[in-house]
């Protein structure tokens, strides 16, 4: 595809055809090239505490099962039954050792094995072996309750795959030494966007915060923009694609927004070199290579009141080109008392939850943009990313990755699209 | 056959109710807000696809709309600025409103609402719309010469909602 | 202006037909299968697309439904089993009920009572959800102190149905 | 609480709407003339998407419709002949009425009634369906033992309506 | 198509690819190499008894008009005007002698010949020679009743594409001197189902009976299911795709559920070799090839209560790839009186119409697999077609085809699916 | 692809293929050949009268802002921010001097310069280039009111695009020294229906009125058809595509409908030669090549009272194959008076608004025809277009183009056809 062989050049000179953001052909090429090759987030340990627990998750089109079996292992497989294809869990969680076909009545344990045949003798005379007819197993790798699966066989690992950004999703996941568990099952809704503008808007794009979502500076959630929120630093894993922003404003205290009792904890959940960096951060806006994302900040829902610190996590799922839909989950640390994360939820719903008042914004803009990528004469067109071209990165930076000392940048995004493109251009 | 509820009372409530859906369709949403009492909540749980036997398919822990008096006036002071793009333009809502019962509450004083709401959405110059259903369960109170929310509570009826975002109120 | 029926019963008659919807929507079949007459019929004809000055366009002959108390009984006896596959998970549905005109029945203590049925139906966890328009002719009876139907009769607005099954009631 | 309007009123004018939806939807277009004034208007703007403070976003100019009693007759008339293309088959149309408030008129024995609309159209053996949302604001007024439109004043809720023609009433 | 080329090895081995059940490519190839080449359904003499009688079906995307002429013979033609291409008939059934095109007013009779032309001279100036432009033929054939069309000029004579299945047909059509006649016009749905999974199952998908019609064992309609639902034949008519289930209950008087006059009535009008077949036949379930399937069996709405014999005859007509149109009509014998058609007819609704509980289970259990199937991870799996590999056909078997003594096998898919691929894959 | 290539010597002989008027690949290669390089109708100058108003249009699928500056300056731009695509302006009409992206903040006044981008210095080190990211222009040019752009920056000038064309355009706009004004804002409205068609039919399909409209003769609004209605001309642009069809009824009074004292003016706005053509005018319906069409004609909302004469012009806009949005305008003469303009727009509305009578049933045959050409039968068929094939050219026409003295025939559609032949299949 012409597009995308041009691609390569482009990136570096800071540049990126619009078409990407919707565009059948693209969505084809992401299907298996992309989401067939590379670790998907599937869900959170805390989803499935005790064996027999499970829920029902997506990689691109494919319906995955994630559970726990009844050795306390997960595992995840197709959700899809090997004899005539019916789908076999058709709930989105819930609990059981076997899932039962309600067509002709195979059954597999949830840990894959095929263990009931009906007729098998009577029907099959033996012919059948089912131990070839178990169901399609998905390979899954997990960080500090993190699951996340894989359909190539010959993936790196997970470890490798994350390629050190487990150092700053740390900041997301170890608040505590029992880390963080979801608040409740996620918000989940359908949107006519491109599942990559949310990806790269969640890897850093400091820039859109004083504009898409003015009416928090209006009424009074922030400290008016202006230079101030240049602040912070832009990091990101060369050739992993993985990123985050953090944003930094002076003066704020440490940790601003967690009970003293949680950053206590911190000081030994966390190295020093991540202490120095989170104690400095009041905006953590990171995303795991291809379309899971997180966001951490304290927000108060009356303005002017103190806040908390809340987290979300969510998973950009592609249905279609300039398609998708949204898993939105809200993390508290598990070690926080009820009070805290019920404020936290709070916070959660009323800025980034579906109703939250900046979500909102941002899909409609998304929205908007897709539908404008779509349109013919935007299929010669690219978008100008040459912020920080120029930077330099930090030397003495105590993290992995690169980082340069700015927090409106493109950086991270160049190095996203290039490793999207290393994916769907098939230069890997 | 008859009601504990006087019909004068049902009759009511039915125009309360389709008051409160004029106010937001109108986008008169100060009016909407002063139907609800000072300790009023909104309340719009999150749903989740169960198996038949599951004990619950409302998550009792997600919600998707949490909010008391305040933060629906933050709600609605985020709508009157310039910058709310999620409703730049305006979308056309409508609540078509149905299947009311009217029934005494708990505390004296205080009638439980039910009733359906198909929420239309159409916006710009899209000819493609959203349709949302949803069950609502109000309390309500009255205060002299008028009726005021204590409680409204709505589940939709999808566990994945098809649409970008909910920017209005249900 | 005045109608022959009184407002009382017009009023008892909608809370009535509200009251059906909720039963079937929150799934009590049992609730829903007392509201029928021992001899009550539940019958939905097949729609046929006609030329304008067709003799008839609801089949006289073919319907979807055709059922009495019996059979219904027995169609909730399916839905309690642990194999109903149809509606595994449970479908979400939302009777939005409208238009109601109550006027006296044939048999004295009988009503006919003609209204409007927009069902909304989800599944699982798709976005995408079906939408049936109906229009309903049910003919109720009182009964000491309740309604009871004594013939369910409602007609589907298409003649080819844009849902994969009708495993819920009309 | 109470209405300025009698409850007696509010039924009657509830049965007075529902009667007009059950006659454009057996398609008693006669009946339905006869429940205009001589003196009757029907009115439906133009929409446009308009920014959130636009002076307007119903065109004070255009109008989809813009009849007097005398044109809606030329319009029943055409769809008496057999060469009403458009209504040939007959659209099955379903309006869904709701959200019904009754206030006094201007002028004396005169009211203003409104309602949201949601209409459901479905032709020929497709199973595609079109839904069309509209806020209606009627002024009606007491004939002797029966009410008559004055003014029937309807907006769609889309500036782009899907639905390939204006062949039904809103 | 690769995915084709190499299935014919696959179906000798008992394998079958899972994307055929809801592939786009497939759907193309659908259109045009196997609905432009077999004999499809069109309707039941019944439906158009009189001179001027039609109804409109479809063959693929192709709307057919089925009219009986003004002589009384069955024709059949595209639904489409000549002069521009309008849909010259709107309703699905009525009675004419002509059809007036809307647009422009061109005049064809039933019969397909185009009679009416304005301003022929005054336009045309006797250039449009009308011969040219009558409504496009299609050619029809018929079988006790039973009409079908073919829109290829060359295909066999419809006798020859049944291909002896008539035979079995027979029990569906031939319960009385007068044969059948349709109870009153089809119920018609839409559902996301691929036909091709609707088809297989109705040509003697016994195995699933007992798991996805649990209910009905559950309610006590059948005998707790087992062994003796094994008991039976699976009959194919190899290389023509057509195939049936013939269900057996040792015990069962002979055509349990028919009237006795009726019963009395079939010694004439069926061979000997029908006789001893269908005697002891309880259920049979078979698919004229490709998608016209029927089912016959004894049912009694209140379990344990004495029931009747209905039969339905279903149309899976496709829409698109993963997408269908049914038609299901109830068949009952012309000379049963009205007491039993009714009665038969009221089993028909309760168990297999649009809100039969059968059906209902069906379908639900179908539009899950064809989603399923058309996942990226399925497009590269294949289903076990295994049963009944090593039986040997029944030799003293009195009807034609290949016949096994087992009712829960796979035999007459594999056929099926041979037949398929002889279309789709243009090897014929 | 085939059929396009072998389109040509179709024409020739009066054949056009039926597939073109439902394809997915013939909506491809409009979207770029065709739409990528015609001129497109944007609007009305009364639509946009004083500086800084803007509606928004599209040409195909894409957005345009079509506005007047703030020196009064014309211009359109594609709707779509350059940095990451966001739509930048979200009404259909307004007025603004600046459109401000909600994303991040660029901001371009409504001349397309991009005026304003936040951290211009401390994101992007002045390495934007403000200028090379303004909004994409789109060219435009006017004829007598009407507002057009091309996307091909080669495209010939307008007016030698109209070639002539505007001899008859005349009829509609120049009814007065002030010419004309669009009464307001369009009926807009979606229908599964090919935007050809509709642009056929408006090009002169007298042969559809007596039958498409029939009700009208039926109640009365016109004499009974007959020959009539033969009386008129065909005039058509060679190469061009633009086509009118006037309609004659002997005995009228000159210029019917219109008020005195418009004809007055008309005497000077107008030619001898348009004169003597337009007052023996009854109905002018007639097409820009591709798909914009006028209709002027008396007409009184209740039949045989005095009518007056309304003009629409509509706006058949392709938005997929098969599928098209309306917009549907109603021109006034600026010079008339207030009650002639109203009851103008009146008769529109019944007649040719979205509710309009004849409207209404235009739409249903049009849609009835796209459905059916899109299936597979019809896909190999060729439409008849053989009226008027041996029609000599009136040699003393007055106007330009070529004229044949005839009002049902299809000169003028062959001439339409060849024309988008020579775009879409590239010959040109
Ligand atoms: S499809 Fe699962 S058992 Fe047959
Ligand atoms: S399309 Fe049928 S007569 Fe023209
Ligand atoms: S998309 Fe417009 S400023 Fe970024
Ligand atoms: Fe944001
Ligand atoms: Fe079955
Ligand atoms: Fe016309």
């Amino acid at each position: 595809m012409k597009t995308l062989t041009e691609m390569g050049a482009s990136i570096e000179n800071g540049r990126v055809p619009a078409r990407i953001f919707n565009d059948p052909e693209i969505w084809e090429l992401e299907k298996t090239k992309l989401f067939g090759k590379v670790w998907s987030f599937l869900g959170h340990e805390s989803e499935i505490p005790a064996p027999g627990d499970y829920v029902t998750r997506y990689i691109a089109d494919n319906n995955i099962i994630l559970a726990r079996d009844e050795h306390g292992e997960i595992c995840a497989h197709l959700n899809m039954c090997r004899h005539r294809g019916n789908q076999i869990c058709k709930a989105e969680m819930g609990n059981s050792s076997h899932f039962r076909c309600s067509y002709h009545g195979w059954v597999y344990k949830n840990s894959g094995e095929l263990v009931g045949v009906p007729y098998l003798k009577a029907g099959y005379d033996g012919r059948l072996d089912r131990s070839q007819w178990g169901l399609v197993k998905v390979r899954v790798g997990t960080y500090e309750g993190l699951i996340f699966g894989t359909l190539d066989p010959d993936a790196p690992s997970l470890q490798e795959y994350l390629g050190g950004f487990q150092f700053y999703l740390d900041i997301y996941l170890k608040p505590g030494p029992s880390g963080v568990e979801v608040y409740g099952p996620p918000d989940r809704w359908a949107a006519d966007t491109d599942w990559k503008i949310c990806a790269e808007n969640f890897s850093g794009d400091g820039y859109h915060t004083p504009v898409a979502h003015q009416f928090g500076f209006q009424l009074g959630y922030f400290p008016s923009s202006g230079s101030s929120h240049n602040l912070g630093w832009a990091v990101h894993i060369p050739g992993k694609g993985h990123a985050i922003g953090l944003g930094h404003t002076p003066g704020l205290p440490p940790f601003v927004g967690y009970p003293e009792a949680l950053v206590e904890h911190m000081q030994h959940t966390l190295s020093q070199g991540q202490l120095d960096i989170f104690a400095k951060t009041r905006t953590a806006v990171g995303t795991v290579f291809p379309n899971l994302s997180f966001l951490i900040q304290p927000f108060s829902p009356i303005p002017g009141e103190p806040g908390v610190r809340f987290c979300t996590m969510r998973l950009w799922h592609p249905t279609g080109p300039g398609r998708m839909e949204m898993y939105s989950w809200c993390l508290v640390p598990r070690d926080a008392d009820a009070d805290y994360k019920e404020r936290a939820y709070q916070a959660y719903t009323l800025a980034f939850g579906q109703a939250g008042t900046f979500e909102q914004d941002d899909f409609e803009n998304w929205t908007n943009l897709t539908r404008q990528a779509g349109s013919s004469l935007a299929r010669d067109l690219e978008f100008p990313y040459q912020m920080g071209m120029d930077l330099k990165p930090v030397t003495d930076w105590p993290g992995p990755g690169v980082a340069v000392d700015r927090y409106v940048t493109e950086n991270n995004f160049r190095n996203q699209w290039a490793t999207w493109l290393s994916y769907v251009g098939e230069q890997r | 056959m008859t009601t504990v509820v006087s019909d004068l009372i049902t009759l009511s409530v039915q125009r309360f109710l389709a008051e409160e859906c004029l106010a937001l369709d109108e986008r008169r949403f100060r009016d909407w807000l002063d139907m609800f009492a000072e300790d009023g909540r909104y309340e719009v749980p999150v749903r989740v696809t169960r198996e038949k036997d599951a004990e619950w398919q409302l998550s009792p822990r997600s919600r998707i709309f949490d909010d008391d008096k305040r933060t629906l006036e933050i709600r609605i002071r985020r709508l009157e600025t310039d910058f709310a793009w999620a409703e730049q333009p305006p979308s056309r809502t409508r609540h078509h409103l149905s299947n009311i019962l009217v029934d005494p509450g708990d505390d004296p004083g205080t009638y439980l609402v039910r009733s359906n709401c198909l929420i239309y959405r159409s916006r710009g110059d899209q000819a493609a719309y959203d349709i949302v259903s949803a069950q609502r369960r109000d309390v309500i109170r009255e205060d002299g010469q008028r009726w005021l929310f204590v409680h409204r509570w709505a589940a939709l009826d999808q566990s994945t909602v098809s649409t970008h975002n909910l920017s209005f109120f249900i």
